[in-house]
């Protein structure tokens, strides 16, 4: 494993400080044995997610795009296990695990636990009425103000200002809380994030922007959007971090973000990390077979090789956390969607999966009339 | 010596400091309220609005923000996601343009995306309107857009009392609220005048009659109302008595003293700054001839700026704006009609 | 063997291939115009529309840009100004408020402040429009923030052939347009159908009629289009006969054609599927409340979204945006009045 | 005089071959003395036309704000001496003298020239007919397509994507032109500036962005709208070169934008070059007296010390291009508007300024009715 930070341009000041932490003494080596166990249930459960909603919508179950988060899993489950409670994120098209994993460690059977519960996702993705915003807005943008997950428009990078206002105001509350801020690589050309994070830099706010820079922007490579080395290197223009993190390992990702956290959270101010990731599919389930037009299928292979289960697995057994026989139970890792079986996955896994789904089936539709109402917050 | 009873104090006071007394009255009732803009605390805003707001409030609570719109109204967005309330300022509401995506698909929808779980009591505040030479950016009145983007309310003020008053209202509503201020307004002496001491609001969505009349009812808002007063004033020499509704808010829109009006005047001139498609006085004729076509006696006409920019020289800036002038010619056609 | 005489291929088209024929054809005819947008080029766009174009005219005519509407807005602009024609494409017409400054106040104003001396061909075009559960941010029908910027053409084609004669148009113009495609439409068979191989444009500023009526007039624009025909064959079964007119470009306007089927009508209803206030149905209505107010026999009656973004999920969606039983119900009342 | 570049964070890469060229062979230092004489009348210029337009207003002869480029003249003279015709450049609200300054190279009497005239840029400056615009928008947007001049608008940073466009374009064209774009240290905190600035990066384009740092942004110090050190260190975050100049000294803005420019003009990309100056007074002529409110009178005199002219004055006796006497001949340096007179300019500048004051005043305002004109082009 690399040593904390990796940068592109590794000369960059401010990374300094937290280049300090040595091998031994990074972040995930202090991960217990179930913290660890529990992480990678987490990545089955984010794998599971993502290849029973392509199942659900190739079987024409469900509406709207499905941006898949297959093979991009280490991301969300690194940067957001060792986030407090009262910290916020604001994950967007790619990011759907991150509703129900933010909040929910060892505690996926636990209705009182502070997380966004899978029955309410599940709602959202089907479009019923007891999804937390009653189906009013697509997929991912569904969020929680008392859970502290912002909500998304389409336009992209345009939560990164909100997700400043808000530590601005939990600052000012004496609030610690930090923000992470979930962007694809290619809507960091955006104008507002130069606006936001430039803002976030000059009141040294605690937002953590994190890139998935998964190579492509729909379409378009990383390099016909950004011009350095690292996308990470955009940090440099507003002198703060920018870590890069190997996004197809949880454990890399848990430190880089958990080093950028502490520094948001000690009041040193942003960062960027980029986790460096490739997208499995194309852009989203519409585009699967024009992607080959774009991105040759040995690219996509090559892209998949890392998988980010296998990855994990190989660090629980030299860990010694898993014995050779548990590591060989379940297997979903370079199974697509359409090979990988129940089986494949813990059963609590599948377990947990099925009761959301089961909620959301039988929730129903908001009535017609909704969608005139909530304009405006009525005043008596 | 004998206690003397405490007098109000009958100082007049010009929109600019009226609107000045509301931001600080608010800051002082609601500490969890935070203004911010360019240049607003340090100098006090480009206008002076803000003035004497960081000594008072800190620059925790007053904040003089990079030059990036967006980003002021996208912080605001999150501060107000958060329990803050809002004032953000636009130097000039021009430039509000450069944050317009915040505005009409992060800030408009949050109440509506959530069903009720968020909302956002953010005023973003400016500097408004024409006359003054400003040119296509300093003069624009756009508040069609934003009547155009659902959730938002949309406020022009043409006095003191209502600039107070409405700018309280506002602030208190907890729903997003474009607020124009009408900048030729705010050292205008002869529009000054005493305002309460005690709070006070000016609800949303309530016109007021500022002049009655019989024959002819004028619509408008803004600057336009005063060029409206002065047609009426004109008009009343010619024996045509003119009604002049000041409609204050737009988004709500108070129909109902429109229809009143007309169904005594029966005959009606909209007047605003803004280039004529599309703009909110052709929104209020559309009302109208749907809405009470039988009152009409005649059409409905509307006097707006020229569907151009807002050039900058002064005979072609009052060229292309409304003039007391042009709505005299246009109420004495729809009273002749 | 005898030479056969070329035959016009009788092959339909749908809407999507019409645009793609109209790009790749002034492509060819103007080497000095350039395409470029998000994803345009390797991918061929989100929808296809510009499937072909890199490989053959290359990626310095072709242009795969960044995530960054306002930059893709901008530099068109530059471009225009040193010479090109260009077509910029907004991946969702929607995402253009990300770009919104730089069409208003730079590009619209461009001729205008150089008394002329500048003119930028320039064509935003972009898939725009509801029905789809594209919920709030692909399914915007925002044509009305650009009818009330002056300066720009806007546009709406609803047939393929309107699609690809409009489009060439606008290309030619010399004007900036912003062009409203409707991602409905594009692959609709029911309305594919054969258009000339010759070139041909269709002239800005014309409406048609796209059905002769006697008793009422409907005038919309887009997937409205569609809505009042099925809404006036409805009619035809109750005994009103209704006149549809497609106004097909929206700034310039042809009134003309509207108040020639209404000096036979002497009723109206407006379509369309933006929000009510401040849209182009209600400035539809004021102009002939304004200019034709005695054709009227009825209030001019306008259907519209309700002022509401659009919801997701179909239920929702369906109740805030007209329906052919919502325009039918309308109809009926003014037809009755 | 500094070597060139210097910057902020000395040890960013791309720097490094255009910090190659030595002291002695400095740009500047090929400047013949015909050459250097002409910038040094330039200076004097350019601080003419502030200080009687400063004067006019004051008068009440002319209307709109009067945003002082006093004590920044180094920048624009500096930076646009080594331009050919055929480039471009995009002033603002600061720039007025930059009008008549390109292409005006010892042509200021040629009526031929390519550049604009000082007849046509007071004609502007007076909201006259003659202007280039029939003065439709106000003094500063002025602008010219067949003198490359773009015409801003009043949203800052805003001109810096047409600007890349306008070379993208030329570029196509087999041309090598190169754009200078002038911003304000504040308006680098604009969304705008950023797309615009990768545009140019990702396509390596010629655009030089020059930032005027003057410290403040109307009331606004630059550490508030800027988190890093220098503004330049803003072209680290799109890998392009940012370099620092001195403001106050011609000689280094001119070496150090050449260097910028020849860099663009060799294909390499866009950089920025940041010169460090000081705003002389108020933001505008409405603000001279508020501006004692946020910025101490002392401050103001700390930064107005080093005048252009007197730093170019003692460049020029250094390299014997003026002798004693004909140094004492014109001072102007350190004298405010208000000391200022005639006499301490050259009588060439003078008489210069004068020609194009008495033409605007001869020409007509424009007739009401074109208000509604050129809104768009009509085709016949
Ligand atoms: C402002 C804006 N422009 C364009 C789009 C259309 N769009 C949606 S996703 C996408 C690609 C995003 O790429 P990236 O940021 O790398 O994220 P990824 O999808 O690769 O996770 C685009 C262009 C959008 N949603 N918002
Ligand atoms: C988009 C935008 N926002 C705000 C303004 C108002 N404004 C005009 S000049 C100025 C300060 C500019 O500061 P800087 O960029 O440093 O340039 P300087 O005036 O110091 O030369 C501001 C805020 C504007 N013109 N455009
Ligand atoms: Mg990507
Ligand atoms: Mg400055």
């Amino acid at each position: 494993m690399s040593v904390i930070p990796t940068t592109g341009t590794a000369a960059f000041e401010p990374l300094a400080e937290i280049a300090e932490s040595t091998n031994d003494s990074r972040p995930s080596q202090l991960l217990t044995k179930e913290d660890c166990l529990e992480i990678f249930n987490q990545l089955y459960l984010a794998r599971y997610f993502d290849i029973r909603l392509i199942k659900e919508k190739k079987r024409g179950r469900l509406r709207g795009t499905l941006y898949s988060s297959h093979n991009q899993e280490a991301i969300l489950v690194g940067a957001l296990f060792g986030l407090k409670a009262t910290d916020w994120i604001s994950p967007i098209h790619r990011d759907m695990p991150a509703f129900f994993l933010k909040d929910s460690k060892f505690q996926w059977d636990d209705p009182t636990r502070s997380g966004m519960s899978i029955e309410e996702v599940c709602a959202q993705v089907w479009g019923k009425v007891d999804s937390p915003g009653r189906a009013r807005d697509n997929w991912s943008h569904i969020g929680s103000k008392s859970k502290r997950i912002i909500h998304s428009t389409s336009m992209l990078a345009g939560t990164i200002p909100v997700a400043a206002g808000v530590v601005y105001a939990d600052r000012m509350n004496g609030g610690d809380a930090v923000v992470l801020t979930f962007n694809g690589e290619g809507s960091t050309a955006q104008g507002i994030f130069h606006e936001a994070v430039n803002f976030a830099a000059v009141h040294k706010l605690p937002v953590v922007t994190i890139v998935e820079n998964n190579q492509w922007a729909y379409g378009t490579p990383v390099h016909m959007g950004c011009p350095t080395p690292d996308v990470a290197d955009r940090a440099h223009g507003y002198g703060i971090p920018g870590l890069v993190a190997d996004g197809q390992d949880v454990f890399d990702v848990y430190d880089k973000v958990m080093a950028a956290v502490e520094h948001a959270r000690s009041g040193k101010g942003p960062s960027i990390v980029e986790c460096k990731t490739f997208r499995a599919y194309g852009h989203g389930d519409h585009d699967d077979d024009r992607a080959m037009k774009y991105r040759p299928s040995e690219e996509i292979e090559k892209g998949r090789t890392r998988d980010p289960i296998a990855i994990c697995r190989e660090s629980l057994i030299e860990r010694g956390f898993l014995s050779g026989a548990e590591a060989e139970q379940y297997i979903a890792e370079r199974k697509s969607a359409s090979e990988a079986t129940n089986d494949d996955f813990p059963p609590v896994v599948v377990e947990y999966l099925n009761r959301g789904i089961e909620f959301a089936l039988n929730s129903p539709l908001p009535n017609a009339e909704e969608g005139a109402m909530w304009v405006f917050k009525e005043n008596a | 010596m004998a206690a003397i009873a405490a007098e109000p104090t009958l100082v007049k006071k010009n929109y600019l400091t009226a609107l000045r007394e509301a931001l600080i009255e608010e800051m002082r009732r609601n500490d969890q309220m935070i203004c911010q803009g360019e240049d607003i605390g340090m100098l006090g805003g480009a206008f002076g609005v803000t003035e004497g707001l960081l000594d008072e409030f800190g620059s925790t609570r007053v904040i003089d923000a990079p030059i990036a719109e967006a980003a002021i109204i996208g912080t605001a967005v999150g501060m107000a996601l958060n329990g803050k309330t809002v004032m953000a300022e636009m130097q000039f509401i021009d430039f509000i343009s450069c944050g317009f995506d915040q505005i009409v698909n992060m800030m408009a929808t949050y109440h509506y995306r959530t069903a009720g779980e968020v909302n956002l009591p953010v005023v973003v505040r400016g500097p408004a309107g024409g006359y003054g030479g400003g040119a296509l950016y300093h003069s624009q009145m756009n508040e069609a857009w934003f009547c155009h983007s659902p959730g938002l309310r949309v406020v022009v003020p043409s006095t003191p009392y209502d600039a107070k008053g409405l700018l309280k209202a506002a602030l208190r509503d907890g729903n997003p609220c474009i607020f124009f201020e009408i900048k030729e307004l705010y050292r205008k002496n002869e529009i000054a005048e005493v305002i309460p001491d005690e709070d006070y609001i000016v609800p949303l969505g309530q016109a007021v009659i500022r002049k009655e009349g019989t024959d002819i009812t004028f619509v408008s808002y803004g600057q336009s109302v005063y060029h409206c007063m002065s047609a009426a004033a004109e008009l009343e020499k010619l024996g045509v008595s003119a009604e002049v509704i000041d409609i204050r808010t737009l988004v709500p829109l108070d129909e109902e003293t429109i229809y009143k009006s007309l169904s005594k005047t029966n005959r009606v001139v909209v007047v605003n700054e803004a280039p004529m498609t599309c703009g909110f006085a052709g929104e209020i004729v559309a009302r109208i001839a749907n809405n009470a076509f039988n009152l009409l006696d005649a059409p409905p006409a509307r006097v707006t700026r020229l569907d151009t920019p807002v050039p900058w020289v002064k005979p072609l800036e009052l060229h292309v704006l409304p003039s007391v002038e042009k709505i005299v010619r246009v109420a004495l056609q729809t009273a002749k009609y």
